[in-house]
Parts: structure tokens; sequence; C-alpha cells
């Protein structure tokens, strides 16, 4: 079965299917992206404690979810490629990498913006948010360590190790800050829990994090296409597709 | 002394290395019985030393397999790093420990060959050398260090990277004579060198990575 | 003549590598000074208080000594990489992961225990009880050594980077944190006579898991670097 | 309509976080669009410069 696999997962076969599905995935990840934006912002009733402000949830939640899927995922991949040495997983995982940082950022700076009219000031060392700064602190060390390698091969496998490491390294970072967080503060007041949900509350949230899932896979895809044709630059299929390109 | 079991062979299939996306050498075949020589050539940079790092077990071939008397290396793992003794372009001694000092060491990584610390330095004209901390070595003395290696331990494979590098001719006679007794013993080598080497064995396989 | 046995190995590793310590003692005081430096700049920067000092005293240990672990962390492999040595631990007939435990027991009894022994002068400087020193040696003893083990990893992933030092705080880190957590809020219960069990314990557990865990993550690591 | 973009007051923050949110959508995607078209024209060049070498 894996010889199947290792066959279909050979670059020019990735790089023609992948560029068939990006439209209808793009296409998705609108569709589910608009209603989402609707159901969010028009048609969720206003909470009564926290009036408006909370639509930004429908943001920030779905983001930071996506940052841990994004992290599971890329070290997933990574592990497959080190383990198996499947080039493609290797490349999947590294495409992930900006995407996932970025969801990671968005996820900060939504919380921080969410919780000011709340608690009056831009960053509050509330549990989630301070386990979503150092998971962004994960991501920054994946990438520079991919961009301080030279060897592409060497620095992909490098980076595998590291995302295992820190998949590893999630859970117990995020009891320890929970721990942390009970310790100096109670769990009073800053629970980031999404108000009392109300099922037409919950409809968007659930159509946001689809719509995010969509959009990562054609990020992720986007990305390795560019770096299946850096990697496989000398090969016959992609000096035509440069010759076409012009 | 030491004798090898003459019935060991190196298998090689296939082997690609790719560097930069490009191919240094692709579908590399050979194989490698006791009492022969694998001699790579190549200009600077034609993958040389990556092919004696993916023979040793450094690097991992980007395509093809090795195998040591039938088992491939990387499923023998520290089985195959027993039988092979390797000196890569740096000596692989620390400078702040004295000449036995680093032998015992080396010899800890392998499998003892029965010569004592000091008949190896003898061996290498280093004798006396014993309590002298590397870093007062000559380069040529310190090349000489690191490939008495190859006398505390017991190893059929030995792979060298430019092994006569700073060494004078002496030096160089010197070595050719220790390599000359391993392969009479059963041993077998895959060397490098921009020195033409004069060897007794006429079972010298050439490989040139730049032709 | 059989091999050396992996007993045998490790030992002569750890040996060697103590030995090689000895004869650079004084790059050995670097990282101890650094620790205690650091300590003192605290009161210079936030103020003498004694009452303050003793709240915010642990925190302040324990961040110095994850700088200073940090900073030694490069030893551990850079000298043995350009000597070409560590290739020849890469060809050894014993298992790497299991010479890497001796490689990282090497480092903590060079950089991570001195800190223990230098933690009282720093206990006294900033003010702490009795009972928070001897939880501080306490947790100092059960934390550097995770501090060394997963430090180690991140090490062995930049040993053949020229600019490795710099991102390696950033590989390393964030990884730090639990043990951060947990060593410095024990500190502060026992300062306050509150019970430290629950602390100590999961200490432990994080140093039971580093230590069956990262040994083979560094093995792995320091193959794909070196190849 | 401007009831629905006061927000109940909470304007400014919603609607900075849904504006930085789209921001770095927008980006994650043109970023890989971006790079490959570089990198084509790039190779490109390159070619054309293996081209004129052999000549």
């Amino acid at each position: 079965m894996l010889r199947f696999f290792h066959q279909l997962a050979s670059p020019k076969h990735f790089y023609r299917i992948s560029g068939k599905w990006i439209p209808w995935l793009g296409a998705a990840c609108l569709a589910f992206m608009l209603a989402g934006l609707y159901q969010g912002l028009l048609v969720a009733p206003t909470d009564y404690q926290q009036g408006d402000s909370y639509r930004i949830m429908f943001v920030h939640v779905p983001a930071a979810w996506m940052s841990l899927f994004i992290y599971m995922v890329m070290a997933i991949a990574g592990g497959i490629g080190l383990v198996w040495r499947i080039k493609l997983a290797e490349i999947m995982a590294i495409s992930s990498a900006h995407v996932g940082a970025s969801f990671t950022f968005l996820a900060l700076i939504t919380g921080s913006i969410w919780g000011k009219p709340m608690w009056g000031s831009w960053w509050v060392w509330d549990a989630r948010l301070t386990s979503e700064l150092i998971l962004l602190f994960l991501y920054l060390g994946v990438i520079a360590l991919y961009n301080a390698v030279e060897d592409r091969r060497t620095a992909a496998r490098a980076t595998s190790i590291l995302a295992l490491v820190g998949v590893v390294n999630i859970p117990i970072i995020h009891y320890s800050v929970e721990w942390w967080n009970t310790l100096h503060q109670g769990p009073t007041v800053t629970k980031f829990d999404a108000p009392s949900i109300d099922f037409r509350m919950l409809i968007p949230l659930l159509l946001m994090a689809i719509a995010f899932k969509l959009f990562y896979a054609v990020v992720v895809l986007l990305r390795a296409r560019v770096e299946v044709l850096q990697r496989e630059r000398n090969t016959s299929w992609v000096k035509a597709l440069v010759a076409e390109h012009e | 002394m030491t004798h090898y079991d003459q019935t060991d062979t190196l298998e090689a299939r296939d082997l690609t290395c790719i560097r930069d996306d490009r191919s240094l050498f692709s579908e590399l075949s050979f194989t490698l019985k006791s009492g022969q020589v694998l001699l790579v050539e190549g200009r600077n940079g034609s993958g040389k030393t990556s092919l004696l790092r993916i023979l040793c077990g450094i690097r991992q071939p980007d395509e093809g397999h090795i195998h040591w008397n039938g088992g491939d290396i990387y499923r023998l793992a520290t089985g195959f790093n027993a039988v092979t003794a390797w000196v890569g372009h740096k000596d692989g001694i620390k400078l702040e420990l004295t000449a036995r000092e680093n032998l015992v060491f080396a010899r800890s990584l392998g499998t003892p060959s029965g010569l004592d610390i000091a008949e190896a330095l003898d061996a290498m004209e280093l004798g006396g050398f014993d309590d002298v901390s590397a870093i007062n070595l000559s380069a040529g003395q310190k090349r000489r260090l690191a490939l008495a290696r190859l006398l505390v331990t017991r190893s059929p494979l030995w792979i060298l990277d430019e092994p006569f590098t700073s060494l004078d001719t002496h030096g160089i006679s010197l070595i050719e004579s220790m390599i000359n007794k391993h392969l009479v013993d059963g041993g077998m080598l895959a060397v490098t060198s921009h020195h033409t080497v004069t060897l007794d064995s006429n079972d010298i396989t050439r490989i040139n990575l730049s032709a | 003549m059989k091999p050396a046995t992996l007993p045998q190995a490790f030992s002569i590793l750890l040996r060697r590598d103590l030995t090689l310590a000895y004869r650079r003692r004084s790059e050995m005081i670097n990282p101890l000074l650094f620790f205690v430096l650091v300590t003192a700049l605290f009161p210079l920067g936030i103020s003498a208080d004694p009452a303050l000092l003793r709240e915010i005293g642990p925190g302040i240990i324990w961040v110095a000594a994850l700088l200073a672990s940090l900073l030694s962390l490069e030893t551990v492999f850079r000298s043995d990489f350009d000597d070409g040595s560590l290739e020849q631990l890469l060809l050894s007939p014993h298992p790497l992961s299991v010479l890497m435990i001796a490689k990282v027991l090497a480092h903590w009894l060079i950089t991570g225990l001195p800190l223990l022994i230098v933690a009282p002068l720093l206990g006294v400087l900033l003010n702490l009880s009795t009972a928070a020193m001897k939880t501080l040696l306490l947790t100092l003893a059960l934390g550097t050594p995770v501090l060394s083990l997963i430090g180690a990893i991140g090490v062995a992933l930049t040993v053949g980077l020229r600019k490795g030092g710099t991102i390696l705080s950033l590989l390393v880190l964030p990884l730090y944190v639990p043990v951060l957590i947990f060593a410095a809020s024990a500190v502060a219960n026992s300062d306050a006579g509150l019970p430290v069990s629950a602390h100590l314990s999961l200490l432990a557990a994080l140093l039971v898991l580093a230590i069956s865990l990262s040994p083979a993550a560094t093995a792995a690591s320091l193959r794909i670097s070196m190849s | 309509m401007n009831e629905f973009l006061h927000m109940g007051g909470y304007a400014s923050y919603v609607w900075s976080s849904y504006a930085i949110a789209l921001v770095v959508l927008l980006a994650n995607l043109v970023a890989p669009l971006r790079a490959r078209r570089k990198l084509l024209t790039r190779l490109a060049q390159r070619e054309k410069r293996a081209q004129r070498m052999k000549r």
C-alpha cells in the first residue's frame, strides 16, 4: 500500500491534482466565510452582557482552534516525512508553518481587542492568551530554524523534529499555564468562555471554523506547490512549466 | 594479528545524492569485497566526501541502498558502526587531551584491536608523545594521531576522506604501508585522495564523480 | 576483544567531558558569574525593599538560572562539532541516545550543579526565608537537569548552523516555561508557608519525562544536522 | 444600516478585529501566489542564461 501512496505523492502528480482542487476549495471557503459573517454579524442576537463586542469571538475562537490544529498537522506531517522519508509530507509540514503562525497571531490580536472593553487593558495574562503567545513562539522557532538551515532537505527534517518536540510540549505548557493562572488570579472574571451559548451564536462559530479550515487547505496547497517547484526545478516537467509561463 | 572475515562484502545499489536540488551522483552501484579498495576521484565539490559520508552511514542517500553482508546498513545501525572506521577531513581528536587519552577514548568507540596504546603510537612514529597534549602536536602529527585510531580498533571496513592531507612523503608511505597490511589481513578500504595512492593491491575499483 | 560495554563507553565519555571541562576551568565560571550578576541586577533595577525582593526573589533566581543554562548550552556539542569528534560519536557501536545522556549529564555536572552551590548566596541577596531557600535548592536540583535535557535537543538542531546560538534561545525558552512556572511557584509557596509537594512532584514528573524522551530526540536531531 | 455599523458602541473594536483578520488572511493568500510568480520568472531567467552559456 505504501508503494502506491509513494507513487501518488510524486511531486508532478501532486502539483497537477492540487492545481485542480484549489479553485473548488477556494470557492467553498468563500461561501462558508460569507455565510459565517452574515450569521455572526447580522443574525446572531446581541449579548445581554457584552453587547455586540462578543462578535469578535467569531474570528478569535476559530483562529485559536486553527493555531492548535495546524501545529498538530505540521507535527504529524513532519513525523510522517521523517519516518517514511516522504518528500511531500515534509513539504506539507513546512508549508503549514507560516499560515499557522498567522492564525496564532490573529488569535492573539483579536483576543486582546476583545478583552479591551471587558477589562480595560489591551493585554491580560489570561491562561488562554498566554498559551497562545507561547504557541506563537513555538511557530516562530520552527520558521526561524527552517530559514537558518541552508540545505532544504535537512531544514525540513530538522523542523519536523522540532515540531514533534513542540507538539509533545504543548499540552504540558497549556496545563502549566492554566495552573499558573489559577494560582495568581483565581478562576473568576477572566474566564474567556463565550457568553451563554445561544444556538444562533453557535452557527456562525462553526461556519467560520469550517471556512478557516478550507482557507488553510487552500494556502497550504499554494505554498506546497511553490516548494515543489523550487525543489523540482531541475526536472523536465518544471522546465516545461517555466517555458509555458513566459 | 587482526585477520578479518574474508567473506565480508559491502554492496551499494543505485546510490543517489542530491544537494541544493542538484544530483551530485545518481544510480551509483559497486561492490567492495575483502582485500579490495574503492578509490573515489573527482574535482572539488563533485560529491566525493558526500559519497563517503553515505557509505559510513552519517548521511542517508536520497535514493538507493547499501548492504553489509546482505543487511541494510540502516537496519544494522550500531552493528554496522562496529565494523566501520571513519576518518574525515577533521581529525576528530580533542586538543586538550593527550595523545594517549585521545586513543583510549577512540578505542572505547570501537572494537579494541588488542594493540595497546603505546604500540599504536610507536607504529605511527608518535612514540614518546603519549603524554603530550594534542594541541602541541604539528598538523602532520595530529593527522597521524587521528589515523592511529585505525590501529587501536578492529574494523574490517576503513573509510578515509583525504587521509594524506598535511602528511609529508614519509608520513604518506607510513600510512600506505598500514593500509597494505590492512588489505592483506582481509580488510577493505574506501578512500578519496588528491595524492596518487600507490598500493600493493591491484584490486582497486575507481569511481570518478566528475566524469 | 569485545567492544567496550555500554556502561564502560558511557563512563569513558562522561569522564572525558569532565576532564575536558576541568582543563578549561576558566570557561566553567562564566555561566556562574552570569547567574549571580543577572540576579544582582534586579534589585538595582526594581528596588531594594526587602519585602518586595523576598516576594519576587524566587522568580528572579529561576529566570536567571534559565538564562545561565541557556548560555552554557552551546558548549555541549560546539567543540565536538568543530574538531570532528562528534562524527565519531555518531559512528560508535553504542546507541547514540545513551551517549547523549552521558553528554547531558556531563553538561549538568559542569554547569547545572554549580548553580545549586551558588543559589544560597543569591537567596541571601534577595532576602529569601530559609524555607524558601530549601525549596529553591530542591527545585534547582530537579529543574536544572530538565533544562539541560531539553536544551540539548535545541543545541543538536542548531549545531551545524553558523549563527546557531541566536535561534537556540527561540527554540528552547518556550519549552522551559513549565519548569519555570512549577519551580518558581514552589519557592514562592514555601516562602508563604504553603505546601509544595504538588509542585515538586510535577517537577519530578517533568524530569522523568525529559530523561525518557529527550535523549532520543537529541540523537535524532544530531543525525539530521550532521547529515 | 448605520445602527449595524455602530455595533452597539463597540464599532471600533469589532471592525478593527475583522479588518485585521481580513489583512492577515489576504496576506497569507497573496504571499504564495507572489512567491510562485517570482520563482517562475527567476527560473525562466536562469534558463535563458543557461541557453546563452551553451552557445
